[in-house]
């Protein structure tokens, strides 16, 4: 798995005068499931068809295998891709669907019976190769636009959202019928999403993009726990991380009002850091709310509380801001003054101006 | 749920345009089958009853078999021109040049307000054989045009570009329309799989754009034969010897150059029929293949 | 490489298409060129396209000898009568066909569709009996009469209306807003671009009809601007093949110039025409 | 001119519709300049004048619906093919009768001023139908540039087999085509050819007899010119008209009253010659145009349009007529006299070879009964077969004048 | 908030033949906010739509505010809707659309300036009124909707799928919008969502739909904790609840090949519930993993690990089911034998035929 197969060197896209994306350098290993993750717009999707070959790419190499295709046309990659509509012929049944592409590339005809068999019967379409596909269920669909791309047998497997479509509890079957069938094949899966829950359990790695430049590109556990900044923070893990503004004056955080003596092991890196203006970082669920005042504990009163069935989302405001944080109990009330406090080691810290991390420390 | 409240209002908003419908419409379409029956001249106060005689004395002129290949060479024509063609294009401009649609829309639609009339003079004039400017360019590359306004087999080609000079854009539009509403997707599908584009055109396109082409087809057919009814007027009146009439044009000429209504009338109750029969051959067949966008 | 391939295939069928514009435009440029030359002229220097003494004699000839604004006034009260009348019932009908179930609905619609695949001349005696009956032929009504309704606009209507969010009425119902209030506030102003460019291709074919008036039409003080046209095509004399491109030229002029405001509309209504 | 007194005048007017055929750009001008003098001088009878569009077979159109209607117009132009169809289904006046009645002072009107072979032209078994008004005479128009260059005499032929020589000639020697004849939806110009060669088309009794010897011999000639020499063009009028203006085309064979458009258009000598005449035999041309015949049913109607029949044939109305329209005078003094063409004639000397060949006039056939007009399409149709090539001469005639002789009566 | 505001009693809707809501007894408290929840098709939209007025009760009633409002029109009842797609006027300023409404009832022009002025501020959409819906971002459209909806003043308060358009960040917000415009005027919601943290975070009261029948009809707290049959237990909750089936024996419960001694607070339900057979339902935040085998631990495989960020959800097979234990740990590995432990307390079961819950015993 470390042989590089996709790679983006300084790839840029404009569409007219605007950047879509800038300057984006990407490897994608053979047989990884690497997850395009970002909000809406940042260029998840025009990244994919640049690899796909449906989107010429501005500026820098398109690698494949270690060849430039800038300029292979899309049909001569061999990438296969599932579209977020699925894109399935309307007017074939789900058979011809999965058989087209095979037959007009001269696959010959045992052969494309075998495959169309045998993609039929992993994806549990058996009985329905004479339907059409407006006479299946959404799920069904986007088996059998999964079908259709794996019969290519291509290497490359690009997902433009493919599960958007489906309602919450078919999201979590079809995952699962993703994760088998590149158990099975292998293939190099990029795949496109806005879902982080989709992309923290299918990826092997992440690449979280935001206005057309890539933000971070690591693990699932490192997106969670050694986000690069402020951004990425607030965007994986729900609620979001809480973000506070704090300077540092001598060992001590100061915020508004309440002051806070900085853990040691953060010294170090505040010092690297030059500026003594930071955003601390708080995830929800690393805070420990508590009626009792205790020493370190800052306070805040409870505005809300959201009941999340096995836990209890507590909002609060925090001096000027509003915060959240995760309790195991149900016992709060609006109004109720709290205390809370977190781990040192489990929070964030980021440069005012950059926004950037200064480092971690557990 | 109905936005009408009350149903007496529906039937309110419909009776103005069924009883002109009825007026001019129906009733004269059934008086059209009466008077096929009927030898009369228009204007004599007799109306002699002669049964099936104008129907035996159509079917027994050779002229109506001509008319009747005319009228099926007339739609073929048509077809390519004003059906296959802009089809194609239209799938060309969405899916290989992109660029330019609408400005290609806005030219190509512009003769379709323009009265046929003033199309046919002045195609007359443009293509006339021997002194027309295309004649007078031809001429100097050395290239003699053949006299086409007294060519049979040729006439019905050059009225059937007259006609389709008006026809095209509008088909032209709907079509582009059809085939945008194809989901882009779809074709990229297809592109990344290696398909050529002609079969794409072909398998892909247009199966997925039959509703609309399953219109322009019967428009094309339909409208088309009544919209040849003007160059064949101005051009040839329906010569030479027949080569440009049309079962439209001939039952016209019947009537009001000839003065026989039986036989005009017989004439358009069997285009009625024939009409007919292509609607119920389109429902039959062709409808249930239809892929319909969004079903 | 391969793109250079696809360019070529662009380039290629740029030119098919410019082809194409060049035949649909070259009648007009001609038509222009030829109104502003002499009769001499036009015979002579017929790859001129422009004129090396233009003239606007053959506008002035066909404005005095003929009484040419009497005609334009007939074309335009034929035109405006039947457009505004041929909106009013397809308004109402495609309103009733959209908005309302009753009884007989889909089976009416259906014929009032099939009404199109009917020949003209299937009508045309019959027709012109009634006209000539009623005594108003050679009478611009007896052009108007037979012409107050059509099926395409009652398609078109209705088609556009099927488009309005059923949510829209809902919200409006739950408003307690009336069915007059809904047609006025909610449906006609979402229409309206599609009336507009429904009655304005009325409009134009009004203005460009030619079969009927032909039958119905007698007297030039009566005639419609087509038929004016006629009279200087193939007539013993000779045509003037000028001046027939003058009057061409008033006959297309207000055409012309409807397209050349509405043209957004038009485009917009009529390809969705095919989109059922 | 028509000034203040006729508002007053109005009321009592008797006024009358005159239906004529003459589009703007072929005497309607004419037509109404004289309509509007003629109001100006006649103190009790006013005129309407009514375009009839699509030519004589479009006034018949319009005459059958307005008779459908009950009503009828007073005076009207007939073109001399639907001279029987028109007597045998409506009714008018003979102008004998009109003169006898409305104005008996003037009662050698016609036979003073008309030569017998062209009031002949306007009449029936019965007598008089109407009055000839419209003459157009076909003339053999020359490219004399045309000619020169291929080295012919400018002076044209002297036959229809010189003819043929010529086009064949001109063909061979210019590359442009020979000759053309009038093709429009009538056989006028066919039948001049057939007429000229000896030939009769039909019998006093009313049969087609056409497909004689010498009418075959006549279209082959024709059709040979067009088909195997290809030296004769086949197009619609308009279009053949349009190539010999604009010098496409040696010679010409249309009626004369296309000579405004030629001269306006024509930028080479152009020149006209009579019809010609077969080898050894005499040209005959039929009278093209129309006659006008009285249709006011009602007697003060009736006597109107004579009133205004009688202006129309005054010499100065018809040279004027004349001057507009190409037409030939069919008044015996027009020609000569100073108030007539004269000085007209002297200026447009194109309009001499249709003057002098009004000696050869003869009706223009016009099929007996009811089906006259399907008799003429089926001229119509068999010359179209014959200039297109397809089957002999001899037997599409046949066929034609057999199918003529079949239609009911 | 006790009083009754809209009660349906037996409603059924029929589409022609088919029952799409069978029987349905509903009543929403004044000032309550219900959601209603279930899969896709279940009827929800219906039932929102019956008591609005725009289809017909096909049998039963409904009451609103004590009074029949069967035959009632729509535009007399008084009750604001807000669409899935917002049903804005596209051909009306945002003002206008406010606005309309009112006029058309009359309300005198001041009144309807005061208000639109006001729900304008509210929620934040001063310096828009001018523009057309056509010119507004996803999450504006839909405050215009509320806005609207709030501006007619109406008691009862129906709202579909107002959410579902809207981007995972921005449904946050907007769902806070919600709570603080209830909180404001306090109408009664009647909300439709298929999202159950919407429904979790928002609700009253949840009104768990399935086929046009009503499942469940209680707090967030008691559908998650108390769910009254399997339909519930699965469909409330991620990852879902896991389902195995078990008999009892004696005092014991007997898994395939495992068995388990029975709690004895389940004995005296379980004898009340005469079969016994059962469906077992246990939470995966419920179990405990380890990797060394306990007294009174069950075992399985580890088939794959998910990552959600502070959590881990570990796949397993157990015996021949699959599976889902969500825990702190990070440290598994597929394919490892694992052993997993439930406190009884917090399990759920249900009678096998039935899938009706037997009872609780925490
Ligand atoms: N054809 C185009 N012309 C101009 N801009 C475009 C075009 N296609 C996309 N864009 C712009 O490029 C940016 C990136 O679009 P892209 O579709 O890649 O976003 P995405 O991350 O896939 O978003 P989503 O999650 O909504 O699918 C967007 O701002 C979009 O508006
Ligand atoms: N007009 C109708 N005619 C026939 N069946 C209908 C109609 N409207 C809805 N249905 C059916 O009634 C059932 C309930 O539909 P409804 O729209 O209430 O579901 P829903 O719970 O709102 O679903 P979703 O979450 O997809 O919006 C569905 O099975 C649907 O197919
Ligand atoms: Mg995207
Ligand atoms: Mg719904």
């Amino acid at each position: 798995m470390s042989e590089t197969c996709i790679q983006l060197k300084s790839v840029s896209k404009m569409y007219g005068n605007t950047k879509v994306i800038s300057d984006l350098n990407l490897s994608v290993k053979k047989g990884e499931r690497l997850i395009l993750l970002g909000p809406s717009g940042c260029g998840k999707s025009t990244t994919l068809r640049m690899i796909a070959g449906l989107e010429t790419v501005s500026s820098g190499d398109l690698m494949i295998d270690g060849h430039r295709m800038n300029d292979v046309p899309a049909g001569k990659r061999h990438i296969s891709m599932v579209f977020q509509d699925y894109a399935l012929y309307p007017h074939m049944t789900i058979e011809k669907n999965i058989a087209y592409g095979l037959m007009v590339n001269k696959v010959n005809k045992e052969e494309v019976a075998r495959r169309v068999d045998q993609v039929l019967s992993i994806l549990n379409l058996k009985g329905l190769e004479r339907r059409y596909p407006r006479d299946l269920s959404g799920g069904q669909r986007q088996r059998v636009a999964l079908a259709r791309s794996i019969a290519k047998q291509s290497t490359i497997f690009l997902l433009d959202e493919p599960l958007s479509n489906l309602d919450a509890q078919m999201r979590v079957s079809a995952r699962n019928e993703l994760l088998k069938i590149h158990e099975t094949y292998h293939q190099t899966f990029v795949y496109v999403t806005h879902d982080q829950m989709e992309a923290m359990t299918l990826g092997h790695r992440i690449a979280l993009m935001r206005d057309g430049q890539l933000q971070m590109l690591a693990t699932p556990y490192q997106i969670y726990h050694r986000p690069a900044n402020v951004f990425v923070a607030k965007f994986i893990g729900t609620p979001a991380t809480n973000i506070v503004h704090i300077h540092l004056d001598g060992d001590h955080f100061h915020f508004q009002n309440h002051s806070l003596t900085a853990g040691k092991e953060w010294l170090p890196l505040i010092a690297a850091n030059g500026s003594n203006e930071f955003l601390l970082g708080i995830r929800p669920e690393h805070m420990q709310l508590s009626k009792i005042n205790k020493p370190g504990a800052l306070s805040g009163t409870v505005k809300r509380v959201e009941e999340y069935g096995s836990r209890t989302g507590v909002i609060f405001n925090f001096e000027e801001s509003e915060m959240i944080a995760i309790s195991d109990s149900r016992n709060w009330r609006n109004g109720e003054r709290i205390y809370f406090t977190f781990n040192q080691k489990a929070m964030y810290l980021f440069d005012k101006d950059t926004e950037k991390t200064i480092g971690f420390v557990d | 749920m109905s936005v009408i409240s009350k149903k007496w209002i529906s039937y309110l908003f419909i009776l103005p345009s069924l009883v002109i419908f009825a007026v001019f419409l129906i009733w004269p379409g059934i008086y059209t089958v009466y008077l096929s029956f009927l030898d009369w001249n228009l204007i004599s106060p007799t109306k002699r009853f002669v049964g099936l005689q104008n129907y035996l004395s159509l079917f027994q002129d050779p002229t109506l078999y001509k008319i009747l290949m005319n009228t099926f060479v007339y739609i073929v024509i048509l077809l390519v021109i004003n059906c296959f063609m802009p089809y194609l294009l239209a799938f060309v401009l969405e899916f290989v040049i992109v660029r330019g649609k609408k400005l290609y829309k806005k030219i190509l639609f512009l003769p379709s307000i323009i009265s046929l009339v003033v199309g046919s003079m002045l195609y007359v004039w443009i293509l006339n054989p021997v002194s027309g400017p295309i004649a007078i360019i031809f001429k100097k590359i050395g290239i003699d045009l053949p006299t086409w306004s007294s060519t049979s087999g040729l006439v019905l080609v050059v009225l059937s570009l007259i006609t389709s000079w008006k026809v095209f854009g509008y088909n032209f539009i709907v079509l582009l329309a059809g085939v945008s509403n194809i989901p882009s997707g779809v074709i990229e599908a297809a592109k990344l799989d290696n398909i050529p584009l002609h079969r794409i055109f072909f398998q892909i396109v247009l199966p997925m754009s039959s509703a609309t082409g399953i219109y322009v087809l019967i428009m094309t057919i339909v409208q088309g034969l009544q919209y040849i009814f003007t160059p064949i007027n101005v051009v040839t009146q329906g010569g030479p010897n027949y080569a440009s009439s049309n079962m439209i044009y001939h039952a016209y000429q019947q009537a009001f150059v000839l003065y026989k209504t039986g036989q005009s009338a017989a004439l358009s109750t069997l285009t009625l029929l024939l009409f007919t029969i292509l609607l119920f051959l389109e429902f039959r067949f062709v409808e249930r293949k239809v892929y319909y966008a969004g079903k | 490489m391969p793109e250079n391939k696809m360019e070529w295939r662009r380039i290629i069928w740029h030119l098919v298409l410019i082809v194409f514009v060049l035949v649909a435009l070259f009648p007009i440029v001609f038509a222009v060129s030829n109104s502003f030359k002499g009769l001499s002229e036009s015979y002579n220097s017929i790859l001129q396209l422009i004129p090396a003494h233009p003239t606007i004699e053959n506008y002035k000839t066909i404005f005095t000898s003929l009484p040419l604004y009497q005609i334009i006034i007939n074309t335009f009260t034929v035109a405006t009568v039947v457009t505004l009348f041929k909106l009013v019932t397809s308004y109402l009908a495609a309103y009733a066909f959209s908005f309302s179930h009753f009884f007989g609905d889909k089976l009416l619609y259906f014929l009032f569709i099939a009404t199109i695949f009917v020949p003209f001349t299937v009508t045309m005696i019959p027709n012109y009996l009634i006209i000539s009956r009623i005594g108003l032929l050679n009478n611009i009504y007896g052009v108007i009469l037979p012409q107050l309704c059509d099926a395409t606009g009652i398609f078109l209507l209705t088609q556009t209306m099927r488009t309005i969010p059923k949510s829209l009425i809902e919200v409006s119902r739950l408003d307690g807003v009336k069915t007059v209030g809904i047609l006025r506030d909610i449906v006609f102003p979402l229409t309206r671009p599609a009336v507009i460019s429904i009655g304005i291709m009325f409009f134009i074919n009004s203005w460009n009809e030619y079969v009927w008036p032909t039958l119905i039409l007698k007297d030039r003080a009566n005639f419609t601007l087509p038929l004016i046209l006629q009279m200087f095509i193939s007539s013993e004399g000779g045509t003037n093949f000028p001046i027939a491109m003058a009057i061409s030229m008033v006959t297309m002029f207000i055409p012309l110039v409807l397209y050349l405001f509405f043209q957004k509309y038009i485009l917009n209504t009529f390809s969705q025409s095919g989109i059922k | 001119t028509s000034g203040n007194q006729s508002g007053s005048g109005e009321t009592h007017k008797t006024v009358i519709e005159y239906w004529h055929v003459n589009a703007q750009t072929q005497g309607g001008q004419a037509v109404d300049e004289l309509v509007k003098d003629f109001n100006a001088k006649s103190k009790d009878v006013k005129v309407v004048a009514k375009y009839n569009p699509d030519m004589y077979k479009g006034l018949m159109q319009n005459l059958q619906a307005e008779k459908a209607a009950g009503k009828s117009p007073a005076l009207v132009q007939v073109g001399w093919a639907y001279l029987d169809y028109f007597s045998n289904n409506f009714s008018y006046l003979d102008p004998n009768d009109a003169i006898a009645k409305f104005d008996p002072k003037n009662k050698s009107f016609l036979k003073e001023n008309f030569l017998p072979n062209v009031l002949h032209l306007a009449q029936n078994k019965k007598g008089q139908v109407g009055i000839p008004y419209s003459l157009s005479s076909p003339v053999l128009y020359l490219n004399k540039d045309l000619l020169k260059k291929a080295g012919l005499n400018e002076n044209g032929p002297s036959s229809w087999q010189e003819v043929r020589q010529f086009a064949d000639t001109i063909k061979k020697k210019t590359g442009n085509y020979g000759l053309y004849v009038q093709e429009p939806a009538d056989t006028w110009a066919q039948q001049a050819l057939m007429l000229s060669n000896g030939a009769q088309i039909i019998t006093k009794k009313g049969k087609a007899v056409f497909a004689s010897k010498e009418g075959i011999e006549a279209y082959q000639l024709y059709q040979d010119m067009v088909v195997k020499d290809k030296s004769a063009l086949h197009l619609p009028w308009d279009q053949g008209v349009d190539a010999f203006v604009k010098g496409k085309v040696g010679m010409l064979y249309t009626t004369i009253a296309q000579m405004s458009n030629v001269k306006a258009g024509a930028q080479f000598k152009v020149s006209t010659i009579p019809s010609p005449p077969f080898e050894g035999k005499e040209a005959k041309v039929p009278a093209g145009g129309s006659f006008l015949a009285i249709t006011a049913q009602s007697e003060d109607q009736q006597k109107a349009a004579w009133e205004f029949e009688k202006y129309l044939y005054s010499r100065q109305s018809m040279a004027k007529w004349t001057e507009a329209t190409g037409y030939v005078p069919p008044r015996k003094d027009v020609a000569q006299a100073k108030d007539g063409l004269k000085d007209y004639i002297a200026e447009n000397p194109m309009l001499k070879a249709a003057l002098d060949q009004m000696d050869k006039a003869v009706p223009w056939t016009s099929f007996p009964g009811n089906s006259g007009l399907q008799a003429e399409q089926i001229m119509i149709d068999s010359r179209d077969k014959i200039l297109g090539g397809s089957g002999s001469v001899s037997k599409t005639l046949k066929d034609a004048q057999q199918q003529i002789n079949q239609l009911e009566k």
